[in-house]
């Protein structure tokens, strides 16, 4: 039994929310039965998370098998230090997202299936981060998409449902380019393992067929992950879902994209210099016009969004070096963002809590009504700035540092000027909503409740941890960052010992 | 023959994105599902489109003979069919959900995300 | 004699289906064309016809049952298809 | 043997001269119901025909029932079918222009007074979107 | 009075061999309309006073009517009484109305019992 | 050791928010620290000498970060004017803020020991990311301060500009650490002072000065940055004192003097600190002349003296390395102790401008004797050690040979402190205007204690300069300088060339003191002087910016679905084809021979029919028709071609769909108003064709490339044997990929479960029409 | 509709699409079929039922609620592959019961738990789709 609980490890973190999930549909007529069960499948989330992080760290890369069939005939599912890295931190989103939604979860959406819908997209997060199969993760995919669609419009507010549509019309073009590149990629190969592909890959002669699955990938992704200049979906909807669905989505959902661009970059097709290019236009786009778009805004939560936006830049400009310090730098800083900006949304909860609006114009006071939460705020604003010794700034550090050490002069530019507009826009919020004295006199401003101020100290302090202490972070993401750079390692734990060297022949 | 998959297939992603590129939820709608019709054509086309024989073992034999279609593509449509499918209704009832609380699918009417917080409001009240 | 005869008959088992193209092509024109969707609707359910014919001769000339079975299914479900437009005539027509 | 795979292909070859008839009617009739008519009837047929033509010429036991049964869901359900249609096209107001005897569900089934694809000419507008 | 099972089943039988009669001559005729070089379109709505007593029994005549040479069902009212019937050709309503009476309705009505 | 001092102050900052609101006296109570941090760190420089204390500790070893301490003799002097001076300052803010909320006290006492920390660990640091870490903070304590009084804009708005200015140059600076990183391999201040040579023949070496520079420049408030500091004079009194005269400003200072070793080989680097240095001096004093509130002015004279600072680290040699310390040290004692007292004269009359106060030098007779005493020594006149300093300013100007023209500037700039002394010491105090300034509160032991100390400090270190010059002044310049430096140093050297420039200084800020009355108003009110010298700049780039920000946010950002979409799909196809273009892939076609079936051909033909016709058609419902038409197509395509479990799927899905929408198009209008106008779908017909050339090439290109069947042929073998069934789609389905179906069947399972939520009745009132 | 000729027929095509959808989940596994086409063919029983008759005939013919059945269906499928974690280590390896040339496995069990997923949510949209509209 043990020695099944080990060897699955990479099991775990999808099937736990999915047990969890299909129970909560399972009682669908009891709420309460669903509360309980969907709060003992977050906290069991977490550990079996932990649990393959630790299994990755000791023992190597892990790989299952669905059904015993080898690889690459059956589905693989594989985690590496990356895969492992993203499930962890999405068992941490889980559980501070569900403390928070302790305070602001009301029934009304529980009995329209939130607890179904959030382990559901946990699923499809988990499953994204954890498969070894091309066309697997587009199912992971779909059910994030379904699921996430499912949660933004949950209140069914006008505006919301004016969101979900934008968010469905763009994301199901994405996935339908994945699907398309997915295709094309089994024609070219005959093969839809990750690790299979890696191995084959380098063997095939250069066609137009690959070239164009390669870009439609990027495409597919690059929507999903919310790259310039495909990204409207995002601002167009996130700040429409309410705000606990919306922090799980603002750290998550993106980050998918930008790990599946990571993969498939690195294990599949190799970034040669023209993609790096295009990626390097993109990383600089996507930085500048999200800043661009946050800096105008007043309203905290789409202030944020934008913010994703810029921030996936940073992600991206990692990828584009294909450097191993630009691809730590991208992890670290994946890593980072997502904590601190599903704190950020969160906070964006607190404030409108306790001002009872989310429009800077109209907040104030926040540091004389709620000081715990404006020190607790500026955690997570000054990491995003990238103001020292926050997680931030080791991770534009690794990024910017990475791209001096590649001598992509005009990228540190555009990075380090994005920094400071980032500064700039925390700023506004912090001066807005927490110094300026209150416009007026607010009967929906309410003191923000225990639960949230718990799930907000809990990430900052991480936040805080990771920029005190990140030696051991960037290590990790070194390392990788070297996994992926070289995906041997990789292959060689989904397809047996010594494939990945062996000698490479055409079919 | 095979070009001709190939050119049908094209016509029908244009299409597709033809009228994805509507303003009308509804007729975006459609084009998400002719282009997901067209996108499982593209798996099929890959997967090589070469026999009429059904992958189905026939009595008396262990194996597949080797004359039969490629069945993984299959596999892989069926998946994406029903994917579609589910998506497909999903937005359909958003539409419908749009429908009644907005009383319009026209994406020039419908506003209420982006009018939410927006930074620009003062100026747009302008004529 | 036999072998020749039973291929001339599996060759025009064949062109049986190049021949349900026609009514195909003429059913499409209706639908597209209507000019009234209870056209539409009806070229609609005439496909149902057509696409069992088609999976039949196809059973036909593959010498395979499964595409038989295929047309069982579009036999019973085309069905529903078909009571779902005359609702949606009837209703509209009905309310407007 | 060789008698059955005859008779199989005349049964196919009139199934399919019947779906063509059916088709050509829908194509030619002049109002929806006259059209229907076309299409349930002889398309009935005609798959019936041919299903029969390949049950002749599989002659297998399996084959035979599916066969059987595909022309029972047929029977069963296509006139219902028709019926439907004919009674929503009625209501909805479409077109009768083939309608020259008495109509005697005047007064008894609301009919509208124009059909619903008639807006688009009321509204004068391009048949494009 | 009821008929036997046996008899009932006759009937049945005979009903359908009936009806596999009609439905090929009516599919002639809707073929040879078809090809024929001016369609005809004297159509017309007959309404046929019927008696059955089961919807069971009424929706098989409709049925039955639907698939015959020229005619389809097109409601039947709401107290069960009659049929409305759009002949494809109407030239003699009353002809048609009892040509269904006796290859159907009658049988239909022992059936039924 | 240097750990310890530098790390404690950020848990006394913490202690400091609980304690101090809860203490009596918590200003004292608080300058316990850095009054021990002085004391601990006047033992350590006493055992100094020559050497330098170093201590290491591993950080992110992985990217090369440590936080090394190195304690040598100039960091000793900022370390000493950080903890002295904070001392101080803690003491006056406790009785500044003593009649105001206690809380307000404890925060603003807190945010002092965290700034003093950060100060503490800039200046030990060498590390130059160490460096960094402790430089942002102090910028980012200097925003708080500023924006202290929060509930006033302009507070809000000076520590806004205060950050953008200070964290925008940290980023330049930033920027230049990571260019050193890379030229130089290591980030430790004194490694790159010794290897200067390797740092000055690197490529980057231009850019790494450029961006140093700019780093420097906004901290210290160098042209074109000056503007931040005035404004910054928001901050409550002390703060400015503090941060904004004595100690935070000088960080720049200190940093462009640590790499002026490393930078000997390139003489741009003196070149630029001249340059600016001297400009930033003359717009100081200028900018004096111009004001006429008490701290404003003061504030002026600072960005004058950092100018002079930094000329006079651009100048070589050891006379200007002691002329650099030497005014460090002179300019932090008197102008510490004049913003006191200006702070005190604030404070007791509530009015801000020192034409609004007058006769005050009876009634805050300390105050008055130190704002006395701090001037003669701004002045530069002896027995002060303002003398001394100014003496080695113009010792080093004329050692370095530096040109008449400069020279002469200098003693402008010089003679503007004069003036600026005469005024902040007579004017207030002395001068009678109509009535003498009502006094709301008097002089408290806490508020005259700084004052007082550091003007003493001026007037001991003057009378007596071997106190300091020695233990002080001279390690902290042999620091700068690199190498030993043989000094001595005189409050009298005779008359000397530079005896005769302080006379020439003397005279002018005499003659600039008695003109001041009549031009300070017109000169502040000329417009082109103000643009030149305000931050009008500042607001035209930053306005700019959110500008340019605005205008790409709305046109992105537009709102309009059609848009994103169009946009998105034109990005896929430009993507495609500049990767197309980039990877050069050749493209190759297999025509395959084989004939064209007609029955395929047709069904091909039917799909292509309907998908046109569903593209063009504006009636809804013939559209769902039309779409009905391309999903029955494909399920013809999928019959014909050996697919009956995919056409079975699709025909019953096809079904399904046709219910559902019907259901939708049930509700809705079938003839809905064009949403696009003519033009607009033309466009979006070339976007289409677009992309579907692309899927046109990539499947056309598929032809030439071999088809790999393995995993087809491993399924054909293995699905009846190893799974025990005979449709090998299926058991693909449930078993080869079952956790694909699983995965599906999710889908299916939300998707519903999202639409059975999505079209509930709706519960309670409220909401939509 | 209340149409009588329907309504009579309504129970006759429910229960004949029933018992096809029924067959064809049963062998899927050899034959074109498996638990979605069957699904599909039961949901569309069900929604000729919905057609005929209205949505709660529908609901009614069900028991379960739609969502319910997705979820049992959902659980159904996944504990269709604990025997295999607990035996092979390998989750979704099957277990196979071998009578002669019948081959029964937890295969099946997996096609039920589609099957159930299928007909649930199929159900659950054709009943929101046809649920008249509250108060517009
Ligand atoms: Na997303
Ligand atoms: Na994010």
């Amino acid at each position: 039994m043990t020695a099944v609980l080990l060897a699955n490890a990479v099991l775990w973190p999808v099937a736990v929310p999915l047990v969890t999930a299909a129970l909560c549909a399972a009682l669908w007529r009891h709420v309460g039965a669903q509360r309980l069960v969907s709060r003992f499948g977050t906290l069991a989330l977490l550990c079996v998370s932990l649990f393959l992080l630790w299994r990755v760290v000791a023992a190597g890369t892990q790989a299952i098998q669905f059904g015993s069939w080898a690889a690459p005939f059956g589905v693989t599912f594989a985690a590496d230090r990356l895969g492992a890295a993203m499930a962890a931190i999405t068992g941490l989103m889980a559980v501070s997202v569900m403390i928070f939604g302790l305070a602001d979860i009301r029934r009304r959406e529980e009995a329209a299936g939130f607890h179904v819908l959030f382990h559901g997209m946990l699923t499809g997060v988990n499953g994204a981060f954890l498969t070894g199969d091309i066309f697997n993760l587009y199912v992971w995919f779909e059910i994030m998409l379904i699921t996430a669609m499912g949660l933004l419009a949950i209140r069914r507010t006008r505006a919301q449902l004016d969101g979900t549509l934008k968010y469905a019309v763009l994301n199901l073009f994405s996935t339908l380019l994945f699907l398309l590149a997915v295709a094309l990629l089994y024609g070219a190969t005959g093969t839809l393992n990750m690790a299979d592909l890696g191995r084959v890959m380098p063997t095939l002669p250069p066609s137009a067929t690959l070239t164009i699955s390669a870009l439609l990938f990027l495409a597919g992704f690059g929507i999903k992950a919310g790259y310039f200049p495909l990204f409207f979906w995002l601002p167009a909807s996130y700040h429409t879902a309410s705000i606990t669905i919306a922090a799980i989505f603002a750290g998550l959902l993106t980050k998918v994209g930008v790990y599946a661009c990571f993969r498939v970059f690195t294990l599949i097709f190799a970034a040669d210099d023209g993609l790096r290019g295009i990626l390097a236009v993109m990383a600089a786009g996507t930085m500048l016009f999200g800043v661009f778009g946050a800096a105008v805004q007043w309203d905290v939560r789409r202030i944020l969004s934008f913010h994703i936006v810029s921030q996936i830049g940073y992600m991206l400009l990692g990828l584009a070096l294909a450097t191993p310090a630009g691809l730590a730098g991208g992890i670290f800083y994946i890593v980072h963002h997502i904590v601190v900006k599903a704190n950020l949304f969160l906070i964006a909860g607190a404030i409108h809590r306790a001002s009872g609006t989310f429009d800077l114009r109209r907040s104030g006071g926040l540091l004389k009504r709620s000081p715990l939460l404006a020190v607790l705020f500026l955690v997570p604003a000054l990491s995003l700035g990238g103001i020292p010794p926050l997680s931030g700034f080791w991770a534009k550090f690794m990024v910017i540092d990475a791209s001096v050490k590649a001598e992509a002069w005009w990228l540190v530019g555009v990075a380090l000027f994005v920094g400071l507009l980032t500064l700039y826009s925390m700023t506004k919020i912090w001066m807005e909503a927490f110094w300026k004295a209150p416009v007026l006199p607010r009967e929906a401003a309410r003191p923000v409740p225990a639960p949230m101020l718990a799930a907000i100290a809990l990430l900052s302090t991480v936040t805080v941890v990771i920029g005190l202490f990140a030696q051991p972070f960037v290590v990790f993401a070194d390392q990788a960052a070297a996994s992926l750079a070289d995906p041997s390692a990789y292959i060689d734990a989904v397809l047996g010992p010594g494939t990945a060297a062996a000698p490479r022949t055409a079919p | 023959m095979t070009l001709a998959y190939a050119l049908a297939i094209a016509v029908l992603a244009a299409c597709g994105v033809h009228m994805m590129l509507s303003r009308h939820a509804v007729r975006i709608l459609f084009g998400v599902a002719v282009l997901s019709a067209a996108v499982n054509l593209v798996i099929f086309y890959a997967g090589r489109i070469a026999s009429d024989v059904p992958p189905v073992i026939l009595g008396g034999q262990d194996a597949l003979a080797s004359s039969a279609a490629n069945p993984l593509p299959q596999a892989l449509i069926l998946t994406a069919i029903v994917i579609g499918f589910a998506l497909v209704s999903f937005v359909a009832a958003l539409a419908l959900r749009l429908w009644r609380s907005v009383g319009t699918l026209d994406g020039r009417e419908l506003g209420d995300a982006e009018r939410l917080g927006t930074p620009f409001a003062d100026r747009e009240r302008r004529p | 004699m036999m072998e020749t005869l039973s291929a001339l008959l599996d060759w025009l088992s064949a062109g049986l289906v190049t021949l349900l193209m026609v009514p195909l092509a003429l059913t499409l024109w209706r639908m597209v064309r209507g000019p009234g969707y209870a056209d539409r609707f009806i070229a609609v359910d005439m496909l149902t016809g057509i696409a069992v014919a088609i999976a039949a001769l196809t059973a036909g000339a593959t010498g395979r049952r499964e595409f038989l079975d295929v047309a069982f299914g579009i036999a019973l479900i085309s069905f529903v298809a078909t009571c779902a437009f005359a609702a949606l005539l009837e209703r509209k027509g009905g309310r407007r | 043997m060789i008698l059955l795979s005859l008779l199989a292909l005349a049964s196919k070859l009139v199934g399919v001269v019947f779906l063509f008839a059916a088709a050509l009617g829908l194509l030619r009739f002049s109002d929806p119901l006259q059209r229907m008519h076309a299409a349930t009837k002889a398309g009935t047929l005609g798959a019936g025909f041919v299903v029969l033509g390949v049950v002749l010429q599989l002659q297998r036991l399996d084959a035979t029932l599916i066969g059987l049964a595909v022309v029972l869901f047929l029977l069963l359900t296509i006139p219902v079918a028709g019926h439907l249609l004919g009674r929503a096209a009625y209501v909805s107001g479409a077109d009768m222009g083939g309608l020259r005897g008495p109509d005697a569900l005047e007064g008894v089934l609301d009919r509208q007074p124009a059909a619903l694809e008639a807006l688009d000419a009321d509204a004068g507008l391009g048949r494009e979107l | 009075m009821r008929p036997s099972p046996l008899a009932r089943a006759l009937d049945c039988l005979v009903l359908a061999a009936v009806f596999q009669r009609e439905l090929v001559t009516s599919s002639v005729a809707v073929a040879r309309a078809a090809f024929a070089r001016q369609p005809r379109t004297a159509s017309a709505i007959i309404a046929m006073p019927i008696a059955l007593r089961t919807d069971f029994g009424i929706a098989v005549l409709a049925n039955l009517v639907t698939l015959t040479p020229g005619t389809c069902s097109i409601h039947v009212s709401d107290d069960r009484r009659t049929l409305f019937i759009h002949a494809l050709d109407a030239e003699d309503p009353d002809a048609i109305v009892a040509g269904i009476r006796t290859a159907f309705e009658d049988r239909i009505r022992r059936i039924e019992g | 050791m240097l750990f310890a001092a530098v790390f404690a102050g950020f848990p006394a900052a913490l202690l400091a928010r609980f304690l101090a609101a809860r203490v009596p006296h918590p200003g004292w109570v608080c300058a316990l620290v850095p009054a021990a941090l002085f004391a601990a760190f006047a033992a350590m420089g006493a055992g100094l000498g020559e050497a330098a204390l170093v201590e290491r500790l591993e950080w992110v070893p992985a990217l090369g970060v440590g936080l090394g301490f190195r304690l040598d003799g100039f960091s000793l002097l900022f370390c000493l004017l950080i903890t002295g001076i904070g001392a101080l300052v803690c003491v006056y803010s406790g009785a500044y803020f003593a009649e105001k909320p206690r809380d307000k006290g404890a925060s603003f006492l807190a945010l002092v020991l965290l700034f003093m920390a950060a100060m503490l660990g800039t200046v030990l640091s060498d590390n130059l990311v160490g460096l960094y870490v402790f430089w942002e903070l102090t910028s980012l304590v200097s925003f708080l301060l500023i924006g202290f009084d929060s509930h006033q804009v302009a507070a809000r708005k000076a520590a806004l500009q205060s950050l953008v200015v200070t964290a925008g140059g940290g980023l330049c600076l930033f920027g230049a650490i990571l260019l050193i990183g890379s030229a130089m391999g290591t980030f430790s201040l004194s490694e790159i002072a010794a290897r200067g040579g390797e740092l000055t023949a690197s490529p980057l070496a231009p850019a790494i000065l450029v961006l140093l520079c700019l780093g420097a420049f906004t901290k210290s408030a160098q042209v074109p940055f000056h503007f931040w500091l005035p404004n910054a004079m928001q901050a409550p009194t002390p703060a400015s004192a503090y941060l904004h005269s004595a100690t935070m400003v000088k960080l720049g200072v200190y940093l462009l003097a640590r790499f002026d070793q490393a930078f000997a080989g390139m003489p741009a680097f003196g070149t630029t600190l001249v340059v600016f240095g001297t400009a930033t001096l003359l717009v100081g004093g200028l900018r004096a002349l111009m004001q006429s509130g008490f701290k404003g002015i003061l504030a002026q004279s600072t960005v004058g003296s950092l100018g002079l600072l930094v000329l006079l680290i651009g100048l070589g040699g050891e006379a200007a390395a002691l002329a650099t310390v030497g005014f460090i040290l002179a300019h932090a004692l008197y102008k510490a102790a004049l913003f006191f007292c200006a702070g005190n004269a604030i404070h007791a009359t509530g009015r801000t401008q020192v034409t609004q106060m007058s006769g005050l030098g009876p009634r805050l007779p300390l105050t008055a004797a130190a704002a006395a005493l701090a001037a003669v020594s701004m002045a530069g006149l002896a027995p002060m050690i303002g003398f001394v300093a100014k003496e080695l300013v113009f010792e080093a100007q004329l050692a370095d040979a530096a040109g008449a023209l400069a020279i002469a500037l200098v003693v402008v700039g010089n003679a503007a402190f004069g003036m600026i002394a005469l005024l902040s010491a007579v004017d207030p105090f002395w001068k009678r205007r109509d009535a003498p300034s009502e006094i709301k509160h008097r002089e408290t032991p806490g508020l005259v204690l700084g004052p007082l100390v550091l003007a003493g400090l001026g007037l001991l270190f003057g009378l007596m300069p071997g106190l300091v010059a020695q233990t002080l002044i001279v390690p902290a310049a042999s620091a700068l300088h690199g190498a030993p430096i043989e000094a001595s140093i005189y409050l009298w050297h005779g008359f000397t060339p530079m005896l005769a420039l302080s006379a020439g200084v003397v005279a002018l800020g005499v003659v600039l003191y008695l003109a001041w009355p009549r031009v300070h108003w017109r000169l502040g009110e000329w417009p082109p002087l103000v643009a030149l010298l305000g931050d009008r700049g500042y607001y035209a780039v930053f306005d700019g910016i959110l500008s340019l920000a605005e205008r790409s946010t709305r046109m992105l950002q537009n709102g309009d679905q059609r848009r994103y979409t169009a946009t998105v799909v034109a990005a896929t196809v430009a993507l495609v084809l500049a990767g197309l273009l980039l990877a050069a892939p050749g493209f190759a076609i297999d025509l395959d021979a084989s004939a064209l079936h007609p029955a395929p051909l047709a069904v091909l033909a039917f799909i292509v029919a309907g998908a046109l016709a569903a593209a063009r058609t504006r009636s809804l419902l013939a559209a769902m028709v039309s779409v009905g038409i391309v999903g029955f197509g494909s399920a013809l395509v999928f019959l014909v071609n050996g697919a009956p479990d995919l056409a079975l799927t699709q025909f019953s899905v096809e079904v399904l769909v046709v219910v559902i929408l019907t259901a939708l198009l049930l509700r809705l209008p079938l003839n809905p108003v064009p949403t696009r106008t003519r033009g607009e779908r033309r466009f979006d017909a070339v976007l289409a064709a677009g992309f579907g050339l692309v899927v046109f090439v990539a499947l056309a290109a598929m032809t030439a490339v071999p088809f790999d069947p393995r995993l087809s042929a491993f399924f054909a073998a293995a699905s009846y044997p190893e799974a025990f069934g005979r449709n090998v789609v299926n058991v693909i389905l449930v078993d080869f990929r079952a956790i694909d179906t699983l995965g599906e069947i999710s889908v299916v399972c939300f998707a519903a479960l999202g639409a059975w939520s999505l079209l509930r009745r709706r519960t309670g009132s409220g909401g939509a029409k | 509709m209340n149409s009588i000729v329907l309504s009579a027929f309504s129970r006759l095509f429910f229960l004949l699409m029933i018992a096809v959808s029924l067959y064809v989940l049963y062998r899927g596994h050899n034959e074109p079929g498996g638990g979605f086409v069957g699904g599909l063919i039961g949901a569309s029983g069900l929604a000729v039922l919905a057609l005929a008759e209205g949505v709660d005939a529908a609901r009614r013919a069900l028991r379960l609620h739609p969502v319910a059945v997705m979820g049992l269906g959902l659980v159904l499928a996944l504990l269709s592959g604990v025997p295999g974690l607990v035996t092979h280590g390998s989750f979704l390896t099957h277990w196979w019961l071998h009578l002669g040339s019948l081959h029964l496995g937890t295969a099946l069990l997996f096609d039920i738990g589609v099957y159930m997923v299928v007909i649930g949510g199929v159900l659950a949209l054709v009943l929101r789709f046809y649920e008249e509209d509250a108060g517009s």
